[in-house]
């Protein structure tokens, strides 16, 4: 019998890979990956309890989220093309001019 | 959808109609394009005193919901939103100075500027999470592309990544949160979430992990230790009207956000939360003030001073109630109002000095005795001196809190004032002690017309405080 | 009658108010206006002393109040009895006297009105002292004695030496001050356990007529009080002061350091006798001090070569003679002597100021030869001498003999010393008679005699130095307190004898030059050199303040700058400043430290808030 | 009429803001007279005060930020119409003084018609909002005041006295809001706030601690060891009208805010630290003296000096008994008066000289300069409190009342006489007296009443109430009795 | 049982991709198995019934988003990570605390959670005609929201994206003087 717990659980596996790859990743673009994780992880908390609530409220912030993570994905991206073209480098380590 | 959801709406519908306007200008009138700050801003001027007029009608009553509840305009609301506005139309005069010597397209930075405050707008009157959540982000957004904007500036690019990744993370978070909320109680409506909170006994633990998420995405906005990492290094990296609307406008929606949250959704935990936001308004006090010390450049030294502030309003916070509400609400009004005075100066300083390190700032006074007073009398009242408007904010923050009984909060933020203090008076001492560092600098009317208004208000509001703290008192009321 | 008190009380002070306010710049009318002021309050004084002689000398007094406070009030009046009137007497007839002296000694000198209108507010807290009714308004003429002497001392104040002796003397005397306050203190608190919170002088009479198992506080309060005479009478330890003060202007040394000023701390204890007779013990405290200090000064008078310095030693001397009959248990003794030696004292002090006059200069050594030269000054100097050595029948005899036979039948020790000290005396004086007087002239200029306007108050007194024995003041002053003194023949003859044998001695050394200390001169070297130095009281003094004093105020400022300064205050800044700039490391300017500390954050929140709750 | 006292030189404050820059006379006209009609109205409200009726007199209540109970009430009682003459006086004073200011005179006007005015605030205002309000407004003129126009470490000076003072001031702001709520009477009115303490007091240990804010909290501002460093220095750098506005009148506000809230309001808490004030204070008497022997620096000896006598006031207030805390308020404004004389004095001979150190200066000058030096004399004396000048009725009444509560203190305290007179009369020495070691060609004597006044002001208010200390003390007793009253329990009643 | 089966395959899958997302040192290939990912999750959705959004999901996710990253991946032409560096390990290590504690928090207090809300009332179909319903009357306005979302994402990719011609030597940059001569200009 899957419960909810079963798909919680899930997303929070999927939310902690997220978290774990933002920290860990040095590529911008694998850093905007990760982040994607961690709204797919909040997606499926959400249709998970959508569906054991019978609510359709859920579902429909998925809908909202989706249209939020292309527009930050659009907009990350630019800015992703932009530091490569200032720097010539994704590498997030080597990003540090402002600091302290 | 009625007539009177319709006015409640009007502020933000005058604003994407702006927008098109602007747009439409952009793109298509090159003759009004150089025009194109002082269009935004007197038509920014003009939702304000619509927005006014507005309030003026309410009279403090809940002027409406429309679409079921999800948007509420009430007095709390509309507070909010005449500071967005100003806080719109200053950042708008600030940024035509900056566009004009950055020589840039300025049509799309007008258009950010108002989509993010259309965002701050909804943010104000959201009473449904998915609403909620959309207008964080359409605000976050638009600041990321803002903050990246100079393009070929190596700085303001890695702010924009930074904003970008740390912002994403909270967003998740917020989300994550969220998404246990609407678990534990059914609907992401305000009202529904507040009403089966109330009808818990006690709280089951993955909500309360869902409200922390929640206060975690906030807190990044309004700067709360331990998400307060990105304030120095993206306010430094931002261009620097960019860096004065993160610091009111993004803080102040933060803030929104956070105590709508706490008065009207998760009121019932309030005593649960006390102690944690406590000890964050404390982290953040200190963090803030202590990071501040040893600045030299501008930017990054509001980028600290703001952490501390957020400190005083987290204080508040924490104290919660009415008193704690209308302190919140004060404190922003006269942060608001102040920190774009400061701003004003130090953005035409900015400009006009081509430099943002505090250096720049030596001698002011002799250079534009009107500069170095405005920023004087801002940093005073950043710093709680009476009769300045910081000073009454800060009474009534610290006032909430001896009231709940958090006076060793209360006795730390007081301290507080001390080492802000020193840190607002070097910079006074630059500008009034040390000798000059070039000629006179003129200031237009045009910007000294905005600087007296706030200067006045810090004044105005420091000494005849009976008004202001009615009107937020009024615009918390309702929730207690 | 009182107001007339009054008036004798403030007419100095007027003179000197209007001295100070309008006419600084005529130096004329200043000096006639203070002369003018002080021989008013005489005439008064005179006018007072016949009134109440009619009436047989009642005891008056009239009071204002300055300050009700709680329980005590402050308060200012006139008291006058027989001891303030005899000591008005001294104190305006001297003072005019010396005043009228001033204006021809001090002609031509820079701060004339200065001068005068210090004068005159010296003359005024004098009078205050002597018509003073209770503690407080003692101490407060006490306070005003010394900073008008303060002034006076420093008249020449672009002199380092005046400055330092005008400073020296004013904190010296405040040394006693301070154990006075206290004392005034403890009586303050000790009247009220008896019932009656009172500084009065009449009133705490009274109510120390039982004092029942008080004697210890007594004897404290005795002793502090005491502090005070030692300040303002220069009573050892306390005496260093005087000697330097005679840097001041002759007629200054006259009035005040040798008539009247120094002769408060004696008339003080006249005037609060009712108190010292409760304590035997500060009794006999008093009168070894007054002993020892009427022998060492006297000693220290043997070598000094400065004429003005061999005179201060003198009053030294003749003070711890009063503060010694004092002690013995007679106060009118030690009044007896105060005003005889008020008289002689003042004219030797004039006579010398007259030789110093003619010769600018005060070292003995410089003078010689000047019985010819100035015949008035040598002739009224004579009379001073002798008065000053007990010689029969001048003043000074009946009153040094008076105490001489109190010790005699009191104190049997403090009699030799006192005996010791007449011969002293006489000696000392012979010297600086025969020296100046006498020997070989040793000046180059020749002198002449001083102008009449300071002749003639030389001959004045003169007259009273030599007639002031027959008064009876000794029988005028004596009150119910005092030792009752019986005649003793062969104390008078002994010591009558001493004073002509040690005139004799010095009229053969220092007259005819015949080398009789030639031997001594050899063995007793230490002695002398001991003699020069002051027993090195002042270089004792000089130890302590400059080591003890200066190195303990160093430390306080050491400790300020080092430990207050930096380490508290400044230590707090920079501790404050270094935890922000080691805070701002935690700004690694790297976003995935940002992201980590974010996770870390909401982690460690959940871990503290939600799971561990 | 005393709203007025505030209100007239924020009006002078606003009309120099407007003035252009150049027209310097005109400016320096402004200040003059609004210092000059805000002494004439300081009088008069002392002179009008009835000591008889007692009480508070001249009371203007007008609502202000309801919601919170705030209003403004203004009122004088005994203690404060003797403030308020010593403000007036001082800062009249100071006006005359400040012609010696030649730059940026427009800014110095501003700064110092705040400050004159936040002071009067303080003196007359009835409402613990206010008075805190008013309070840390005088602070901050300062900053610039010293920063700007002062001299030699100015700007460490300053910044140290600035932060100082503040962060004393927001201790006491926690006490004040902790006695707010409190009460629970939704009211900052002090005399609303005293009647509901006596009718029902807070418990003891509130009171200790909520005492202890205010007490050491004010008593920063009053230099109370170890607190007090900020004090010489800041003295030092701050130009002489500035310095005798702090160290003659904002100083006093510590102790009298001590009065105002922590006795009146926790008499309790108040007794409780009392005796360690007394402690405190002796050392502030013996140790500021010992360091003002070794300074250098005129300023700094008198700064020094300064510390020292407050802790005479604060040994009076801490003896609780009317003679003691009378003499207190006494010594506040002899002390007030003659700190001010003193550091004009000085201001005056370092404007022509440029130096205040002492060897520098080198002597004699009192033969160069007579009429400031006799000022200067007669100022050590009335500050080495010798009868004649008011500062002697001040400590007797303090060792007075003092004796009776903490003898030995007092008996250190009264020992703090003679150190006093010792540095006072060394600095006299040293500079006026001796010869002329250096000479000074261009030093030139007080000439004329523009620059006489200030100095015989000062010096004659010390003469004529030195002489009729009824004068002061009549009112002032008016308003310790008046505490007293209030609270019975706490003031020792001598048999 | 078929339910469990297809959730612990794809539950499994999903699982497997996100964490290759994580590790793996190619960053094209990180994007296509997030592509996985998001395909398993999307059938997760159709599980749980959301049928619309699951499609929506791999239209979105799949069709848009990465094909976006995969083209800036090409245009970029950012090859493997450089080796991890002594403080990449250190991120490593305790980011692996962080998230192990983190996971271990949310699975302690999940399990914490009393099952009553675990049984599924009523089965609902998030049909498109269900979902849109309530798009266009309870949420119009975070819908109309959305789409100035959009068009400030359109735009700022545009305005960030579109090259322009560098500024001369010398000339001013606001925000860029203070730092003086520590950015390169590219």
């Amino acid at each position: 019998m899957i419960t909810l717990n079963h798909y919680l659980i899930l997303s929070g596996c999927l939310f902690a890979i997220g978290m774990y790859g933002i920290i860990t990743r040095r590529n911008a673009l694998l850093i905007l990956l990760s982040v994607e994780l961690l709204f797919n992880a909040a997606n499926l908390s959400f249709v998970a309890y959508a569906r054991y609530l019978g609510d359709l409220t859920g579902q429909v912030f998925v809908f909202f989220t989706m249209v939020v993570a292309a527009c930050e994905v659009a907009i990350g991206l630019a800015v992703a093309i932009l530091l490569f073209r200032t720097r010539e480098t994704l590498n997030t380590d080597e990003i540090n001019t402002l600091k302290w | 959808m009625n007539l009177a959801g319709f006015c409640s709406l009007l502020p933000e519908a005058l604003v994407i109609a702006l927008m098109f306007v602007v747009f439409a200008a952009d793109l298509f009138l090159p003759s009004i394009k150089k025009r194109l700050g002082g269009l935004t801003a007197w038509g920014l001027t003009a939702i304000l005193a619509c927005l006014l007029w507005q309030g003026f009608l309410a009279g403090g009553q809940k002027f409406g919901e429309t679409f079921q509840g999800t948007f509420l305009c009430d007095p709390m609301a509309l507070f909010f939103k005449a500071l967005f506005i100003l806080t719109g139309i200053i950042v708008v005069i600030l940024a035509r100075e900056f566009l004009k010597k950055a020589d840039k397209n300025p049509g799309e930075f007008y258009l950010l500027i108002l989509s993010a405050l259309l965002g701050m707008l909804f943010l104000a009157s959201a009473n449904d999470f998915i609403l909620l959540f959309v207008s964080v982000e359409l605000v976050t957004v638009s600041f990321y592309v803002m903050t990246a904007y100079l393009k070929t500036d190596q700085r303001s690019v890695e702010a924009g990544i930074k904003y970008l990744i740390l912002g994403a993370l909270s967003s998740g978070m917020m989300l994550y949160g969220i998404s246990f909320i609407y678990g534990h109680t059914g609907s992401t409506h305000f009202d529904a979430v507040r009403g089966a909170l109330f009808g818990m006994t006690s709280a089951p633990p993955l909500l309360l992990l869902g409200i922390l998420l929640l206060i975690a995405g906030l807190g990044f906005k309004a700067g709360a230790v331990p998400f307060q990492l990105w304030i120095p290094d993206v306010y430094e990296g931002a261009p620097i009207p960019v860096t004065a609307f993160l610091s009111v406008g993004s803080k102040m929606a933060g803030f929104a956000a956070l105590l709508r949250i706490c008065v009207s959704v998760i009121a019932p935990f309030d005593k649960k939360w006390a102690l944690l936001m406590a000890v964050i308004a404390a982290m953040t006090l200190v963090y803030g003030n202590l990071g501040a010390i040893p600045q030299k450049n501008i930017k990054r030294f509001f980028g600290y001073s703001g952490i501390g502030h957020a400190g005083y309003l987290l204080t508040a916070i924490a104290a919660g109630g009415f008193s704690g509400a209308r302190g919140v609400l004060f404190y922003l009004l006269s942060y608001a109002v102040t920190m774009l005075a400061a701003f004003l100066v130090v953005v035409y300083c900015s400009v006009h000095l081509e430099s943002d390190d505090m250096s720049a700032y030596d001698g002011l006074s002799r250079r534009s005795p009107l500069l170095a007073g405005a920023l004087f009398l801002s940093l005073l009242s950043l710093a709680g001196v009476p009769p300045l408007s910081g000073f009454f904010a800060k009474f009534l923050v610290l006032s909430s809190a001896v009231e709940k009984g958090l006076i060793w909060l209360a006795v730390l933020g007081a301290l507080n004032v001390v080492i802000s203090l020193y840190y607002y008076l070097t910079l006074v001492k630059r500008m009034y002690i040390h000798p000059p560092a070039g000629g006179v600098i003129a200031v237009p009317l045009s910007f000294q017309i905005p600087l007296y208004l706030l200067m006045l208000g810090i004044v105005g509001i420091g000494v005849v405080q009976g008004p202001f703290v009615r009107l937020a008192a009024s615009a918390v009321s309702g929730f207690f | 009658m009182l107001a007339l008190g009054w008036l004798i009380l403030f007419l100095p002070l007027m003179a000197c108010l209007v001295i100070a306010g309008t006419t600084l710049k005529h130096e004329k009318i200043s000096a006639w206006i203070a002369c003018g002021a002080l021989s008013l309050s005489f005439i008064f004084s005179i006018i007072l002393f016949a009134v109440l002689a009619a009436q047989g000398f009642p005891t008056l007094q009239s009071t204002v109040t300055i300050l009700p406070l709680e329980h005590l009030r402050l308060e200012f009046g006139v008291l006058i009895d027989r001891l303030s009137l005899i000591m008005l007497l001294v104190v305006t007839g001297i003072g005019s006297g010396i005043f009228f002296y001033s204006m021809g000694y001090m002609k031509e000198d820079k701060g004339y009105s200065r001068y005068f209108a210090s004068l005159s507010l010296f003359a005024f807290s004098m009078l205050g002292i002597v018509v003073s009714t209770n503690f407080f308004q003692t101490f407060i003429f006490w306070e005003l004695v010394g900073v008008s002497s303060y002034l006076l001392i420093g008249h020449w104040y672009q002199k380092d030496e005046a400055a330092d002796a005008g400073k020296k003397a004013f904190i010296t005397t405040r040394v006693g001050d301070v154990g006075f306050l206290i004392g005034i203190l403890f009586l303050s608190s000790l009247s009220a356990t008896l019932g009656k919170q009172t500084l009065d002088f009449q009133a705490l009479s009274e109510l120390l007529g039982h004092p029942a198992g008080h004697e210890f506080i007594l004897t404290a309060i005795c002793l502090l009080v005491f502090c005070g005479v030692l300040g303002k009478s220069a009573q050892f330890p306390l005496h260093v002061w005087l000697p330097d003060a005679m840097e001041g202007p002759t007629p200054v040394s006259a009035l005040i350091h040798a008539a009247t000023m120094v002769a408060a701390g004696v008339y003080l204890l006249a005037r609060v006798y009712f108190l010292f007779i409760l304590s035997p013990t500060a009794l006999s405290v008093i009168a070894g001090i007054g002993a020892f200090t009427a022998l060492i000064a006297a000693t220290m008078a043997l070598v000094q070569p400065d004429i003005k310095k061999i005179l201060a030693y003198s009053t030294l001397s003749q003070l711890g003679y009063m503060v010694m009959a004092a002690g013995l248990g007679s106060s009118s003794a030690a009044m007896y002597h105060l005003v005889t030696h008020a008289f002689f004292k003042a004219l030797l002090f004039l006579g010398a100021g007259s030789v110093i006059h003619a010769l600018h200069t005060q070292n003995i050594l410089e003078m010689g030869g000047l019985f010819r030269k100035m015949p008035v000054t040598a002739w009224t100097f004579l009379i001073g001498f002798l008065a000053l050595a007990g010689v029969y029948p001048l003043s000074g005899f009946w009153s040094k003999d008076e105490i001489l036979t109190l010790a005699f039948t009191v104190n049997r020790p403090l009699f030799w010393i006192g005996a010791g000290t007449a011969f002293l005396t006489a000696f000392y004086m012979g010297r600086l008679f025969f020296t100046v007087f006498l020997s070989e002239p040793k000046w180059k200029k020749e002198p002449h005699e001083s102008p009449r306007v300071m002749t003639t108050p030389l001959l004045l007194l003169a007259f009273f130095a030599a007639t002031g024995g027959f008064f009876g003041l000794g029988t005028f002053l004596h009150s119910h307190y005092d030792q009752a003194i019986a005649w003793n023949f062969s104390v008078v003859a002994g010591s009558l004898t001493l004073s002509l044998v040690a005139i004799l001695l010095s009229y053969l050394i220092y007259a005819l030059d015949i080398p009789l200390l030639k031997p001594f001169e050899k063995p007793f070297s230490p002695v002398a050199g001991l003699l020069i130095k002051k027993y090195y009281m002042d270089d004792l003094y000089d130890v302590l303040v400059k080591y003890v004093q200066q190195n303990f105020a160093g430390l306080c400022d050491l400790f300020e700058r080092v430990v207050v300064v930096k380490g508290m205050v400044n230590g707090t800044a920079q501790l404050t400043g270094w935890a922000g700039d080691r805070l701002r490391c935690l700004q690694t300017g790297k976003v995935q430290f940002y992201a980590f500390a974010f996770s870390a954050g909401v982690t460690l929140i959940t871990l503290f808030w939600i799971v561990l709750r | 009429m005393i709203a007025l006292l505030v209100l007239i030189p924020l009006a002078s404050a606003l009309a120099v803001l407007l003035m252009p820059q150049e027209r310097q006379e005109e400016i320096r006209k402004i200040t003059f007279f609004s210092c000059l009609a805000t002494f004439f109205i300081s009088v008069f409200v002392f002179l009008s005060y009835s000591a008889a009726s007692g009480g508070v007199q001249f009371e203007i209540s007008r609502p202000w930020v309801e919601s919170l109970g705030i209003r403004y009430h203004a009122g004088v009682d005994g203690i404060s119409a003797v403030m308020i003459l010593l403000h007036g006086l001082v800062s009249f004073s100071g006006a005359m003084v400040s012609r010696s200011i030649k730059e940026r005179v427009k800014e110095y006007s501003i700064f110092f018609l705040i400050l004159v005015a936040s002071i009067f605030g303080v003196f007359t205002s009835l409402d613990m909002f206010f008075l805190y309000f008013f309070y840390e407004m005088a602070v901050i003129p300062m900053y610039p005041l010293i920063g700007v126009w002062g001299s030699k470490n100015k700007e460490y000076a300053t910044m140290k006295l600035t932060l100082f003072i503040t962060g004393g001031a927001v201790l006491s702001l926690v006490g004040i809001l902790t006695l707010y709520q409190a009460a629970g009477l939704q009211s900052f009115d002090l005399i609303a706030l005293q009647e509901h303490f006596a009718a029902s007091p807070l418990p003891a240990a509130t009171q200790q601690w909520l005492a202890a804010l205010l007490i050491f909290g004010f008593g920063v501002i009053a230099s109370l060891w170890p607190t007090h460093s900020w004090s010489p220095i800041g003295y030092a750098a701050a130009p002489s009208a500035v310095s005798m506005l702090h160290a003659g009148v904002l100083k006093k506000l510590g102790p009298y805010l001590m009065i105002r809230l922590a006795l009146t309001l926790v008499p309790e808490g108040t007794k409780f630290w009392m005796p360690i004030v007394a402690g405190l204070s002796v050392v502030n008497i013996l140790y500021a003296g010992y360091c003002a022997m070794v300074q250098k620096d005129l300023k700094f000896i008198i700064g020094f000096s300064s510390v020292s006598h407050m802790g005479y006031v604060l040994l009076g207030l801490a003896c609780l008994n009317q003679t003691g805390v009378s003499g207190a308020v006494l010594l506040m404004f002899s002390h007030g008066v003659m700190a001010a004389s003193a550091f004009a004095l000085i201001g005056f001979i370092y404007d022509q000289t440029h130096t205040r150190m002492v060897d520098e200066l080198g002597g004699g000058l009192g033969n160069r300069i007579p009429f400031v030096a006799v000022c200067f004399v007669m100022t050590a004396m009335a500050s080495s409190g010798l009868p004649g000048f008011s500062n002697f009725i001040a400590e007797i009444m303090i060792f007075f009342g003092a004796w009776q509560k903490y003898p030995w203190p007092t008996l250190a305290a009264v020992f703090g006489i003679l150190v006093t007179a010792v540095y006072l009369l060394r600095l006299v020495k040293n500079v006026f007296y001796g010869k002329e070691k250096v000479s000074w060609p261009a030093l030139k004597d007080a000439q004329g009443l523009a620059q006489k006044t200030p100095f015989v002001l000062l010096l004659a208010a010390l003469l004529v109430f030195g002489f009729f200390p009824n004068l002061l003390v009549r009112n002032i007793d008016a308003g310790v009795k008046h505490l007293i009253a209030k609270n019975p329990s706490i003031f020792e009643v001598t048999p | 049982m078929n339910e469990a089966f297809f959730f612990y395959l794809f539950s499994g899958l999903t699982l497997l991709a996100a964490l290759y997302v994580v590790f793996t040192k190619n960053p094209t290939y990180a994007v296509l198995s997030l592509v996985a990912a998001m395909f398993s999750l999307a059938i997760l959705f159709v599980l749980l019934h959301a049928y619309f959004i699951a499609v929506v999901h791999v239209l979105v996710y799949a069709g848009a988003i990465l094909v976006l990253f995969l083209f800036v991946v090409m245009l970029l032409g950012v090859g493997r990570e450089e080796p991890a560096s002594k403080s990449q390990r250190l991120y490593r290590i305790f980011g692996g605390f962080v998230v192990v504690g983190f996971l271990l928090e949310i699975g302690l207090i999940i399990k914490a959670v009393s099952s009553s809300a675990q049984e599924s009332p009523t089965i609902l179909a998030g049909t498109i005609e269900a979902v849109g319903k309530l798009l266009f009357t309870e949420y119009f306005l975070p819908f109309e929201i959305t789409s100035v979302l959009l068009l400030v994402g359109i735009v700022g990719a545009v305005v960030l994206s579109r090259r322009e011609q560098m500024p001369a030597e010398g000339q001013y940059l606001p925000g860029k003087a203070a730092e003086g001569g520590r950015s390169k200009q590219v």
